[in-house]
């Protein structure tokens, strides 16, 4: 099992979550992050005083798969979160030692 | 979406709407005659003092008679009245920001706070004179009495042509407050896309020269007040109301729904940020509407003013209702959103004949506002009109039923009076609707009129102003 | 919890309490005896005013009259005053909103939009006839004058049995507007458990049934009007606020405290939502106020009129101090939620004897209520009644101790006068209490009262409107 | 900063402001003649009345004169600006709150909240018989009538020596809402960062002794007002929002910026947390300053109330556009905060001679006005001064520059009423500050003034109450 | 030492805190998270149009722990979080490969 | 590649940010959190009831480097977030298999 990490647009949520479910995906977990990378943020300006915004709004879908999966998933995201324009985002996955499904105590791959 | 889905249920809910009907009965049954009479004697009172007014010398002198402390009196208030009508720019503020979304928060609050602001210069500019150009211009469809503010120097220039009731100063300020209520209600439907600059714009030119124009048509004294059955609007259904909804209709034409609105035929709704706000938002427009249609009497004869102010109260509350049961009806639940356009839906419908209605009137009045007003969010929907803030449903679709039903309730209804309320909502519909759309349309085509696909995306908060409406709160902006 | 735990820094706080009540010992020493003087001359001008009115022969030549004037006057306080209490309904909705979870506030927000729409119809209906039933039923228990609103034809019949300083129309709105606030202060104790229909049934039985029938003992002429000393209650510290948090304290007996709120014989705070809205309906629930108590004189009486505005606000400036003094010695640090109920316990307190009090008096009224107020909120949580906003601490307990009050403090201060007190705090409270515990032990009988566990975890918005008050932030609910 | 970065673009849109300009001008070529009738004539009413009250042997005697009316008038004119006047609080408690963090907003609402309880309490106790010490003390620096309320027990005395237009009571009222604005204006530019029990101990310092001493120079009939060109105030830009804003001047500089503000010589914004509550605030202000400068004509006089509403309402118009167009052509982009401060600007500026402008005047001093604020906050942002809600610039900046327009513009103007003003300025201004340094300096020393870092970090909310304003909210505080 | 992460029903934090510190653990980092899976979103209305409510509240619990506090951990969760109820949640365990106390510079398990 | 965890004190993340800089790393994702840990919470006092806030508001700050950066990096969050006082926060380190840049498609090192 893999935990897969993406950090995504905002607005392009709603398509990754398409394209995860087009793929027989059914589970994630969505956190609203601030993100920092290449995409420079915008100055703005308060009451006269200029200030930068370096953390721009993203959003970080964590989702754990069997292993033969991994490929497919990662595919499926990076394909529905491009924009090709900078700030579209990583993706970053992760081994995972063990799942479990807090309902039922099923392990491992039954689990996720 | 299948409305009917339980049919019984809706059934038994919609037989509660016909029961509060039923039970109205009573209260619609009694006679609004002493109304009809108190509006003679007021209109004669009026002309009474306005007669006398130039019989004094000097302010002093009038101050000494017996006739000072009765204007001193409808003066205190008129001017209370354009206080609280003043303060329904607040009301707006907070339900077109409670009804979109809070990266456009910053945008919105500052639509309603300009708006006003260039509302009542450019009223005391060029509007107010050419809304009431003065008896030179009566019965006709323009009129201009020079720019800037001013009267005759002596007394009797204390009032204006139009009123002998109060002061030329808070006949100007009750009416410049009045002006700026028509642009900010276009404010709300064009929100979440319409370009800042170029939407101040489009208010100068409708605050300036579209609202004025047909206002002066009926309380100018213009042609439709000179129809052999004159066309009726106490408050203004259509001259404020129906104005206001007819830009909006037109820029949401022209400007097209907010991205991720509609998809594959389906409407997506994108939800509004905060509930409070929009609450907020109602029952301070409910408090200003003391003063739209209290001070719209143009005096404080008691008679009239609290029929007034109780036929407003009753047709909000029933507005309230009737918007409620509907969407508990249609939608299974009771939508706090729809509730709240129910009230305003009442309170524009019973705006063109509050004082000519008896209790019961009022309510059923109300009541079909409310009603009407939840079918019209769902029509404006089927057409892909997007209204994020229902301003076309509330304030064009009631303004029009409301001025309707002077036609169809109360002292004046009979079929003379349909036909010259007709008159006046298509006469005032054309005109402005028109006036919109090419104002519109010269708009986008010198300076653009809706902001970037990637702005709207981010917010028009960033975009347009730099700022963050809420800058403690984390959030990410998924629409 | 330890209040006592720094018994020297308390003392010295404690002491700062009644250094200030010895401070304000100059103010309490003056006379009131003016306003005992202005009452009994406003009493007699009124009346006077009634035996004249039915001379002319219609609107217009009251017109002419002298006192068409005062009666405008009159007639236009009245209205503004209706308008600020009106106003008081967005107040109870910000307050209530504020010191609740954000999960329930849409459904606190509706209700506390529905319950003014609902009790304005009904008091139309039926409510103001059963307040109000006529002089028929002077001194009695009930009286009932028909369904709906109407009046004789002639002018006579402008203004009603009960006054003569102001219209019909105007008493009715002024009036409907207190018979929604009662209801309304149903609506917080029982927020965020009790379910949406149930509590409208209830809300419509307790405003259009149980609040007139005791408001007609004593403001419609009944028989607590008639005891030997006469119950008295300036604006209703018993008749509104103790009617409607005896309704609250049935209700949440009945529906026992919200999932989580005591656990292991500990209070876990379930902690309000936002304190900005809580602020701001105090705010408005104190300009309200000024409707509230100086409408109640029933006449724009500038010498009683304008006393009572100072009773009133020196009391709420009292109940302020007195809530944040007490808190501070208590709980070591100011609570913000204390001191905004204080003001609003020093309002309800003084609502009672509000035109009988001197300044010191008014002072000592509301700075007992805001110390109250405390003790109370305590008080309540140790009996395990849970009321999310303090609506029984503030409007029962200061009801009954404002009504106390007339008989101990002010123009009417004696032994007679607090044992009619006693008695209508007791007939009122028994009647409403019984009428509120019956009406919802059937409600609860037929359609259930409360929320499923799942729905109150989850929250009432989605549960019972299937709307979220604040979409754009993301939020967990942890309880 | 470049701020003229685009110069081109620049030199057009400050083209814009002239062009405005211009186009005020007919409004301005307007004479405002007939305001200074009315405003000799007004005086000399009120004189009579005055003189004429006494005749009367009692209350009822009084009701029955025919000036008694009148008297009803004006009172109620009166009483309904103090109630605008107290509302203004809750618009300086939305205002602070909305341009500060949300860390520390339950402790600015508490300020804003127990300011106007402890200013009333105070203003009893002393402050209204320091402010109006009565005729011996004419021309005087100081008097006192002694503690606590009363007056006369005849009927001579309902109304005091100070006013014959409405009742002692209503003079009171209106007068101790103005006495807790000067307070709530410090509040708001020590936010953040001052320790509450010390603030509240200058508060009550500065509510109690310092305002209502500077007020009587002018306002209790002192030596200001008998300058031989007296110096002029209307309803206030020195009297009232100076005052407070030398106070918060004084605090500011003593008290040393908020942790961040300032780093490695730059600024940092630290974001207020809520445009919403800024903006209601501003809406709240503007309306209660109907009450604050239309109640300043004390009487209901409508040619000169209704001439001070709609200079009231150009200049708070003007403000804001000017604001606005400052900061769009200075900073790119229209700031929101700005457009708020500017309105609040232009109604500051207009307080001094609201009563002696034409409507065209009214234009210039609140686009100057709006157009000050924005650079008074660069200015105080350059010295280094920490003020988060610009309390400095919009009440100082904006009560100074109103106050010397009296002398440049409208009936006034003149050099010897530049001098008067400029004497004015000076010694209240002097006073003021050296009061308020020395009083926060004792305070410092004996209980400290400022927070720990650590409880400013972590936010005044639980430092000094133990709240969270809003719990439902995650949020990390970075600043 | 590993890290175990446990999507739990917000509503059940308090226990699973409780379950927690029983065990002697007694640092955890929580962050509110929207849920995706089994457990199937509401379908609402806002002004007369229908939506679905596809991600639900959750709260995300992240804790550290030495390797032979794993099981009881993950055991500990897994009872204290447990409703039957579908929706309950996951919990997952990853290796670490270093822990650091920032405010001593410890490393490892000393740092947990 | 490895992933950095480190949950700091909120008003540290401006100089963790320039520490991050100034070594050259121009990529992380900032979540706001809450902590649980030895520094407790404050007892608080609502409408006359105590109760503790065991919840603290921390910042969680995610940074993927390679390999060869993971010790400077640590270093450099440790040495900007330290005050010394309780509650400073924890750093972990976990393996990452799988970096993705979703607008390039570009894998591994390249990717971070
Ligand atoms: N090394 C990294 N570690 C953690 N998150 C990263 C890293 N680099 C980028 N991110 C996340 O990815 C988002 C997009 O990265 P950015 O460099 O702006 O554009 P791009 O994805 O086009 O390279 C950032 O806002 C940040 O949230
Ligand atoms: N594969 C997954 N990857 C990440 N998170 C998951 C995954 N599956 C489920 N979750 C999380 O667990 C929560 C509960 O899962 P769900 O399928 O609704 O019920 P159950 O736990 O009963 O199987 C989801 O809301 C989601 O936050
Ligand atoms: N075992 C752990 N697992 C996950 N997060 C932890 C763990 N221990 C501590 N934390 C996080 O680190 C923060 C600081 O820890 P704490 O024990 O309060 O102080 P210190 O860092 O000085 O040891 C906590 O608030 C929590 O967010």
């Amino acid at each position: 099992m893999k935990l897969i990490i993406a950090i995504i647009k905002p607005f392009k949520l709603e398509e990754v979550k398409e394209a995860l479910s087009s793929i027989g995906i059914e589970g994630m977990t969505v956190t609203e992050v601030k993100g920092f990378g290449r995409q420079k943020g915008h100055t703005e300006i308060y009451r006269g005083s200029e200030y930068t915004v370096d953390f721009l709004p993203k959003v970080k879908v964590e989702i754990v798969v069997t292993d033969e999966l991994v490929a497919k998933t990662v595919d499926a995201i990076v394909k529905a979160a491009k924009t090709g324009k900078i700030g579209d985002g990583k993706v970053f996955v992760l081994a995972l030692e063990e799942a479990v499904r807090i309902r039922t105590d099923e392990r491992g791959d039954a689990a996720v | 979406m299948k409305l009917w889905s339980k049919p019984l249920t809706s059934l038994l809910k919609t037989s509660a709407v016909f029961a509060l009907l039923a039970l109205v009965y009573p209260v619609s049954a009694q006679e609004a005659a002493p109304a009809a009479e108190a509006v003679a004697a007021a209109t004669e009172a009026v002309a009474e003092a306005a007669a006398e007014a130039p019989a004094f010398a000097d302010y002093a002198a009038f101050q000494e008679s017996p006739g000072y402390t009765l204007f001193t009196v409808n003066n205190t208030w008129m001017m209370v009245s354009a206080a609280l009508v003043f303060f329904m720019n607040l009301g707006f503020a907070c339900v077109e920001t409670g009804l979109t979304r809070s990266k456009n928060t910053a945008n919105i609050l500052f639509k309603n706070t300009i708006i006003p602001c260039i509302g009542i210069l450019t009223y005391a500019l060029a509007g107010f004179n050419l809304m009431y150009p003065g008896a030179d211009f009566a019965g006709g469809w323009f009129g201009f009495a020079g720019f800037g503010l001013g009267f005759a120097d002596d007394v009797s220039g204390l009032t204006s042509v139009y009123n002998a009731g109060y002061t030329y100063w808070t006949d100007f300020l009750f009416q410049a407050m009045f002006a700026a209520t028509a642009a900010t209600i276009v404010s709300g439907a064009v929100a979440e896309r319409v370009k800042l600059s170029s939407f101040l714009v489009f208010t100068v030119l409708f605050v300036t020269i579209a609202y004025p124009i047909t206002g002066m048509w009926k309380w100018g004294n213009g042609w439709l007040n000179n129809l052999e059955t004159p066309f009726y609007d106490f408050a203004g259904s259509t001259l404020v109301h129906s104005v206001g909804g007819w830009g909006a209709l037109a820029g949401i034409i022209i400007l097209g729904p907010r991205i991720g609105k509609f998809k594959d035929g389906k409407v997506l709704p994108l939800l509004g940020h905060s509930l409070p706000l929009a609450t907020i938002g109602v029952f301070v427009l409910w408090l200003g509407w003391f003063g739209f249609n209290g001070g719209s009497v143009l005096s404080a004869n008691p008679a009239l003013v609290s029929l007034v102010l109780v036929t407003t109260s009753l047709a909000a509350a029933a507005g309230g209702v009737g918007a409620t049961l509907t969407s508990w009806v249609m939608l299974k639940k009771p939508d706090v959103s729809m509730a709240l356009n129910g009230i305003l839906a009442g309170l524009v419908a019973i705006t063109a004949g509050a004082d000519q209605m008896s209790a019961g009137d009022s309510v059923i009045i109300g009541l079909i506002g409310g009603i009407l007003v939840v079918f019209a969010v769902f029509f404006f929907d089927k057409l892909k009109l997007d209204d994020p803030v229902g301003a076309t449903s509330v304030h064009l679709v009631n303004g029009i039923w409301g001025t309707l039903a002077v036609g169809l309730f109360g002292n004046l209804k009979g079929g003379a009076q349909i036909v010259s309320q007709l008159k006046g909502i298509v006469a005032i519909g054309v005109f402005t609707f028109i006036f919109a759309l090419v104002s519109f349309l010269v708009i986008k085509a010198i300076m653009g009129l809706r902001v970037s696909a990637e702005e709207e995306i981010e917010g028009l908060d960033i975009g347009e102003h730099g700022n963050e409406a809420y800058p403690d709160f984390t959030q990410a902006h998924h629409n």
